[in-house]
């Protein structure tokens, strides 16, 4: 079945490649995806903790190396997540991007960014983890190398350095923590890494740790190690910005709490004052530098950066609430950014900028695109009724959970207040961005220009209404994630 | 193989290797390096590789030779003009081979399991029936890939011949 | 279904009805929206009636961690009590008289769809703060009021000044949500629970302990953070009356009954942790009695009839806020419940007035209105007299009681709450007799007439209760309401209220344009020129600097320069390609001579 | 008696011999009739060492079809290496390498 949800993008990239109708193809597949994963979803025995419906090949015996996919919770919500981005980037597609240059690579490209994700969250061998995710960043660098706008190479080749050189330390991470173990079990396979883990048979050697979170770090786009995200967003057509913040990045926090935390959580222990002065810095300055954006689009990559800080608060508070809130809002949030990278293309498609400076009123020209655009600003800012709210609102109290004494605060609480902070921040700039660019006078300019076409609005509407749905019964989705924060609070913690 | 026969086509080989390289014109080079397999063929049989000689007349002294002295021919190559020798060039180079020749004889030297006189081998020894057997069951692999890289290489050799090279 | 979900959910099932379906249908939208309410009115009454009250079992699960065995749980539950009862009955019957008031207000705006999804949003944001039984279900609804308020005060999003407003409004109730939420986490470190009932019960507990006495002060200071935003206290108030840009019914919704209605609410409704922590409550008074005054001198200065009203009602919710500091939150209950009427029908007679005059605001260019709107004139009266304290109208008995507590607490706050008791009288008899005496000052008040029936009669409707609901026979029904000893106070305040009127009148009668000046005032104490400077010189300076840094120190001098110093070293080390092929060869025979010579020889 | 030594100490000879050739000669078509002598020189010490290692009687043949493959690409190597000397030739008129330098900075 995962094998199936793995091929099918890889087929129909391949089909495109040698000349299928693209766009057809591409959103089939993605639908077809879609529909496999809900049935996984449903499939999924919640009652079962461990993962399922995995299916293995015994690769090279001698390192247990292996392709082994299977699920758990916090996969599937990822799949979920992946397919319906997915789907609604394709959608999105042709009417938020001129194409004039090779359009079949272009959906071909689009389609192996999806299999290299699905790949990646479906893996349970590091190895196979490790490459699937790879594979996505490839066609990444393709997409905004050769459909890019601004400066797109400047853009592509910041981003693949930045990520190939993230990837690399993160190999090097990875490896260490192989070569770490004894020799007699030595193994790729990640189910059996947390069986040891939880034997306490890994090593917890700081300085791997700090490897691993320094290489996801940079994947994600925590601070210091930020500055490619928001100049890829802004260059990115916006299906690809779409599948990168929106999933392709969450592969960092997946891993972190995939791989890193369950297998270290003594070393990751050891790191928690750091990575609290860094999502800090995440939130605040990079909140702040967000405020002094002029552009729409890289104001957007800018917050899809801050927005990491409030996932690192839960994962390093380390709690049930701190953890299913990170898993949570992975999830929202891609959702979130990737409705709002869509409609930044869309929006650019016809006015042809995204400077504040060149844009206002526009929600009187394009109700459609200003009145989701808002939701999704609403969203993006934390206010209930969408799933960002009840991911944020775990994670304040995962930090705020780890007491200080009595009105001397523990760091927890002090970067708790901080995120809290970051709460008003963030509706500042989203607030000003949106009313300088929809709100306000309508620019002459506009007179011309048409509302998202009909045939394209579900897929904005689908984006939006899976956010209102996870607002209003989070529920559904803790249970979800809950066995597998269980699994990853067993392991001994100090 | 006697030690007459084992010196006298070293020499040839050795000698004629010599030629090769000191020779200005390069039709004297090419058919100097003839020789010079030829000796080389002889020590494989001194050696009982029967095949791997046959192999090296037809290949070197067949069909690789031929190939560079039709190219010298193409080319209208003419002996070379004598130019200034390039005075340090040829002292390192000269001083590289030496030191290579030096460490090589005192690494022989030092080995004394190479010493022992050659192991009897079954007399009339099926040779090339062995290396089929060899070739084909343990080496079908590499055998079907070298097939393709030989395509691959004729394929190359008629691109890079056309005139105007895109 | 029980009562209380109607009441709940049928706005919220307008809204969406409205949003998905009905966007096209302008008229089909605001009848949706209107009998939403209705629907929502009788099910309140019919709780209201209810001889017992219902327990508040029925609960939504929203969030809920039990399964990771931590106590974190969020419901949507109901809290039904006195309180909340009569917040019902306020809430609804003022919402619907607003709805129907808007059928007129906004009978051919294009966004009339909009527009109505927007207050049954409101409506459904509103009534589950009412509802509220627990922290989070409060904080839920206190977001999405702030929400419901940005789209309606943005509602003439095209223009500018609206768009500005509504961002105003949202940020300003933004900072104020952190510091709430601050309060509540800080609660539930001591507690361990968000709900009402169970921090109730583990409260006495803590305060046993006198080391608890400062967290508890911070955490108090914190969550009326909330309701300093909500409803907008000094120094937030500036929101409010910028948020005049909205549509005139949507001011009267905003101020009357719900989003500022909302803080007080809250703050009577937590009343038992407000009391643990008697600084708090010196804080909350100072901040409130700050508050009615600051704004009423205010008021005495604004030339639009709309911020005069603003003015006024962030002056009366000082007074409500100082209630609650001086340990009297039935006092800021009945003054809620009571104000909620009259300043529902002052907004809405505003509103008939604006409309009468061809959407003009400056009182300056009207005049003479008595004659052509008499209905609006007299409801209009009631109002004003209501709001001044006047003997017999409602405001008197509500406003009383929070004078009589705060003479009981401390002079200062019992002198300033007279002054601003002579100033509300002062200003709204300016008010009234510039809008509706002398002679008409345009060309369109000269040419006003008298609503339509749809905005008169919530006018009438609403001035029924404006003179009667403070009562203590009618009160009672709804609140408790504190003891009404013997006292001076009331004859005082009426005192202050009747020289108020005559200063008023003898300013003003007849007057073509303002007799007094003071630019302090009409400029609301440069707040907002301060606070532009503050956040332009805090916020903005750090985050250009932030900017610059991440641009050029972080991107450029670190990254770039590592980008930069690869390729400078790749540009040297070129030039060791020197292009001889032999001298290549020469070298890497040394090498191959160097290796063999380290790996075999050199021991 | 020769031994393994002997064959060695030859095939090092030649081995140096080519290497000479490849540093010193100009001609590019002698540079590479070098190569070809390295090459055999390898050759030589393979089918030495096969002989050497020798198992029940028959030598040890990993060694001799080292030298069969070596033997094949060096045919293909050498059809390719002309084929570009020829273009080289056609393009630049000369087969020196002292001329042959416009790869670099």
């Amino acid at each position: 079945m995962l094998n199936l949800l793995i091929a099918i993008p890889l087929v129909a990239a391949i089909a495109i490649l040698l000349g299928a109708c693209a766009k057809k193809t591409a959103l089939l597949a993605t639908a077809l995806n879609l529909i496999l994963t809900l049935f996984l979803v449903f499939q999924y025995d919640q009652a079962k903790a461990g993962y399922q419906f995995t299916s293995s090949v015994s690769l090279i015996p001698e390192l247990k190396l292996a392709y082994f996919v299977g699920v758990d919770g916090l996969s599937l919500l990822m799949l979920l997540l992946t397919s319906i981005v997915a789907l609604a980037a394709i959608w999105v597609a042709p009417q938020v991007e001129k194409l004039e240059r090779y359009p079949n690579l272009y959906y071909a490209s689009l389609l192996f960014i999806v299999a290299g994700v699905t790949g990646a969250f479906a893996s349970l061998d590091l190895f196979f983890f490790y490459a699937f995710h790879e594979l996505a960043l490839i066609p990444t660098f393709l997409l905004i190398g050769i459909w890019g706008s601004g400066d797109r190479l400047g853009a592509a080749w910041k981003i693949t350095i930045y990520l190939a050189l993230g990837s690399f330390v993160l190999l090097v991470g990875l490896l260490a923590l192989y070569l770490s173990l004894p020799q007699a079990v030595r193994t790729f396979s990640i189910p059996d890494l947390q069986l040891l883990a939880l034997k306490g048979g890994i090593p917890q050697t700081p300085w791997i740790y700090l490897t691993l979170l320094v290489g996801f770090g940079t994947l994600i786009s925590l601070f210091p190690f930020h500055t490619w995200a928001p100049s890829a967003y802004a260059s990115a057509p916006a299906p690809a910005a779409m599948l990168h913040a929106g999933v392709l990045k969450k592969f960092g926090l997946y891993g972190l709490l995939r791989v890193a935390l369950p297998l270290m959580p003594q070393a990751a222990h050891h790191w928690t004052n750091l990575l609290l002065f860094l999502l800090a810095g995440n939130i605040l300055y990079v909140g702040l530098v967000t405020i002094a954006q002029k552009r729409l689009d890289t104001m957007l990559g800018y917050s899809s950066v801050m927005h990491m800080g409030y996932i690192f608060l839960g994962i390093a508070a380390f709690n049930p609430l701190g953890l299913t809130g990170a898993a949570l809002l992975m999830f929202a949030h891609g959702l979130s950014i990737a409705a709002l990278f869509a409609l930044a293309g869309a929006v650019r498609e016809r006015t042809g900028s995204l400077e504040f400076s060149k844009l206002g009123g526009l929600a009187k020209p394009l109700p459609f695109l200003g009145f989701t655009f808002g939701l999704a600003a609403f969203a993006a800012i934390g206010l209930p009724g969408f799933g960002n709210f009840p991911a944020e609102l775990p994670i304040f109290f995962s930090a705020f959970s780890h007491a200080g004494n009595g009105l001397a605060f523990s760091n927890f609480q002090i970067v708790g207040v901080i995120a809290l902070w970051g709460v008003v921040i963030s509706s500042v700039y989203m607030l000003r961005g949106y009313r300088a660019s929809f709100l306000g006078e309508p620019n002459p300019r506009w007179a011309g220009i048409a509302d998202l076409c009909r045939c394209t609005r579900p897929a904005i509407i689908l984006l939006i209404g899976v956010l209102m749905i996870a607002g209003f019964r989070p529920q559904l989705f803790v249970n979800l994630v809950t066995p597998t924060v269980k699994t990853i609070l067993a392991a001994p913690a100090k | 193989m006697s030690p007459i026969l084992f010196w006298i086509f070293s020499a040839l080989m050795l000698g004629f290797g010599a030629a090769t390289i000191l020779n200005r014109n390069p039709v004297a080079s090419a058919l100097s390096l003839v020789v010079s397999f030829l000796g080389l063929a002889a020590l494989f049989f001194g050696l009982d590789a029967n095949f791997i000689g046959v192999i090296q007349i037809l290949v070197y002294a067949g069909a690789v030779m031929v190939l560079f002295i039709f190219i010298i021919m193409l080319l209208d190559l003419k002996a070379e003009q004598r130019r200034q020798i390039n005075i340090p060039a040829l002292l390192g180079g000269v001083a590289i081979v030496v030191a290579f020749t030096a460490q090589l004889v005192t690494v022989i030297r030092s080995y004394k399991a190479g010493n022992e006189p050659f192991a009897a081998i079954t007399p009339n020894l099926p040779d090339a029936h062995n290396i089929g057997m060899t070739l084909f069951a343990n080496y079908n692999l590499p055998f079907q890939v070298i097939g393709v890289l030989i395509l691959v290489a004729s394929i190359g050799v008629v691109v890079l011949s056309q005139r105007e090279l895109k | 279904m029980p009562l209380p979900w109607i009441i709940l959910f049928a706005p919220l099932l307008s809204a969406a009805l409205i949003i998905l379906f009905t966007q096209r249908y302008k008229n089909l939208s605001a009848l949706i929206s209107i009998a939403a309410v209705l629907v929502s009115l009788a099910a309140s009454v019919g709780v209201f009636l209810a001889p017992e009250m219902q327990p508040a079992t029925a609960q939504l699960p929203w969030l809920d961690f039990s399964s990771l065995g931590v106590n974190f749980r969020i419901p949507i539950g109901f809290t039904l009590d006195g309180m909340s009862k009569a917040m019902l009955i306020v809430v609804t019957a003022i919402g619907a008289l607003i709805h129907i008031y808007s059928w007129g207000y906004m009978a051919d705006d294009e966004g009339k769809s909009r527009y109505f999804a927007g207050l049954s949003l409101f409506m459904f944001s509103m009534l589950g703060i009412v509802f509220a039984n627990n922290f989070l279900m409060m904080f839920i609804f206190w977001e999405l009021v702030g929400v419901s308020s940005y789209i309606l005060i943005g509602h003439w999003f095209y223009r500018k000044a609206p768009s500005f407003a509504a961002n105003k409004a949202f940020i300003c109730n933004r900072i104020g949500d952190f510091g709430f939420m601050l309060g509540i986490l800080l609660v539930w470190v001591a507690t361990k629970s968000v709900d009402f009932e169970t921090i109730k019960t583990t409260l006495p507990t803590l305060t046993a302990n006198p080391a608890f006495l400062p967290f508890a002060t911070v955490a108090v200071v914190c969550i009326f953070c909330g309701t300093i935003g909500k409803s907008a206290q000094f120094p937030l108030h500036v929101w409010l009356p910028d948020a005049m840009e909205g549509p005139t019914p949507v001011s009267a919704l905003i101020h009357a009954a719900t989003m500022v209605a909302a803080g007080v609410y809250m703050l009577a409704r937590v009343y038992f942790i407000v009391e643990t922590s008697a600084a708090a409550m010196e804080v909350i008074a100072v901040i409130g009695t700050i508050t009615a005054l600051g704004a009423a001198l205010m008021a005495t200065q604004q030339n639009d009839i709309k911020r005069v009203l603003a003015y006024s009602t962030l002056s009366q919710l000082g007074y409500m806020v100082m209630a609650v500091g001086v340990a009297s939150p039935n006092g800021a209950m009945f003054h809620l419940f009571t104000h909620a009427f009259f300043k529902a029908l002052l907004f809405l007679g505003a509103g008939s007035v604006i409309m009468a005059c061809h959407h003009e605001q400056d009182i300056w260019r009207m005049g003479g209105l008595w004659k052509k709107q008499p209905i609006t004139l007299i409801t209009f009266l009631a109002g004003t007299l209501a709001l001044m304290g006047i003997y017999g109208f409602s405001g008197f008995y509500s406003k009383d009681a929070i004078l009589i507590a705060a003479s009981e607490h401390h002079p200062v706050l019992y002198y300033c709450g007279l002054a601003a008791a002579f100033l509300t009288a002062f200003y709204m008899t300016r008010l009234f007799v510039v809008v509706f005496f002398g002679k008409a000052r345009t060309e369109a008040a000269g040419h006003a007439h008298e609503v339509s029936i749809v905005m008169w009669l919530p006018l009438v409707l609403l001035a029924i209760p404006a003179v009667v609901a403070g009562y203590p026979e009618i009160i009672h029904r709804f609140l408790p309401t504190p003891a009404h000893e013997h006292s001076m106070v009331p004859y005082i305040a009426s005192g202050m209220g009747l020289a108020g009127i005559l200063f008023g009148v003898v300013l003003y009668w007849g007057r073509a344009k303002d007799p007094i000046y003071i630019p302090l005032l009409a400029n609301k104490f440069y707040f907002d020129e301060i606070y532009a400077l503050i956040v332009w010189n805090t916020q903005d300076l750090l985050a250009r600097i932030s900017g610059f840094v991440d641009r050029w120190i972080i991107d450029t001098a670190i990254v770039r320069c590592l980008a930069s110093g690869t390729y400078g070293a790749g540009f040297i080390l070129r030039f060791l390609q020197f292009g001889n092929l032999q001298l290549y060869a020469l070298l890497f025979g040394g090498g191959v001579v160097a290796l063999f010579y380290f790996i075999l020889f050199f021991k | 008696m020769i031994t393994l030594n002997d064959y060695l100490l030859v095939s090092g000879l030649l081995f140096a011999l080519g290497f000479a050739g490849v540093l010193l000669r100009r001609n590019i078509i002698i540079i590479f009739m070098g190569l070809e002598l390295m090459l055999n020189a390898a050759n030589l010490s393979l089918v030495a060492f096969s002989r050497f290692g020798i198992v029940n009687g028959l030598p040890n043949y990993n060694g001799q079809m080292l030298v069969f493959f070596i033997i094949t690409v060096a045919a293909a190597e050498v059809a390719v290496g002309l084929a570009i000397i020829v273009a080289l030739y056609r393009a630049r008129q000369t087969t020196n390498v002292e001329d042959l330098n416009t790869l670099k900075f």
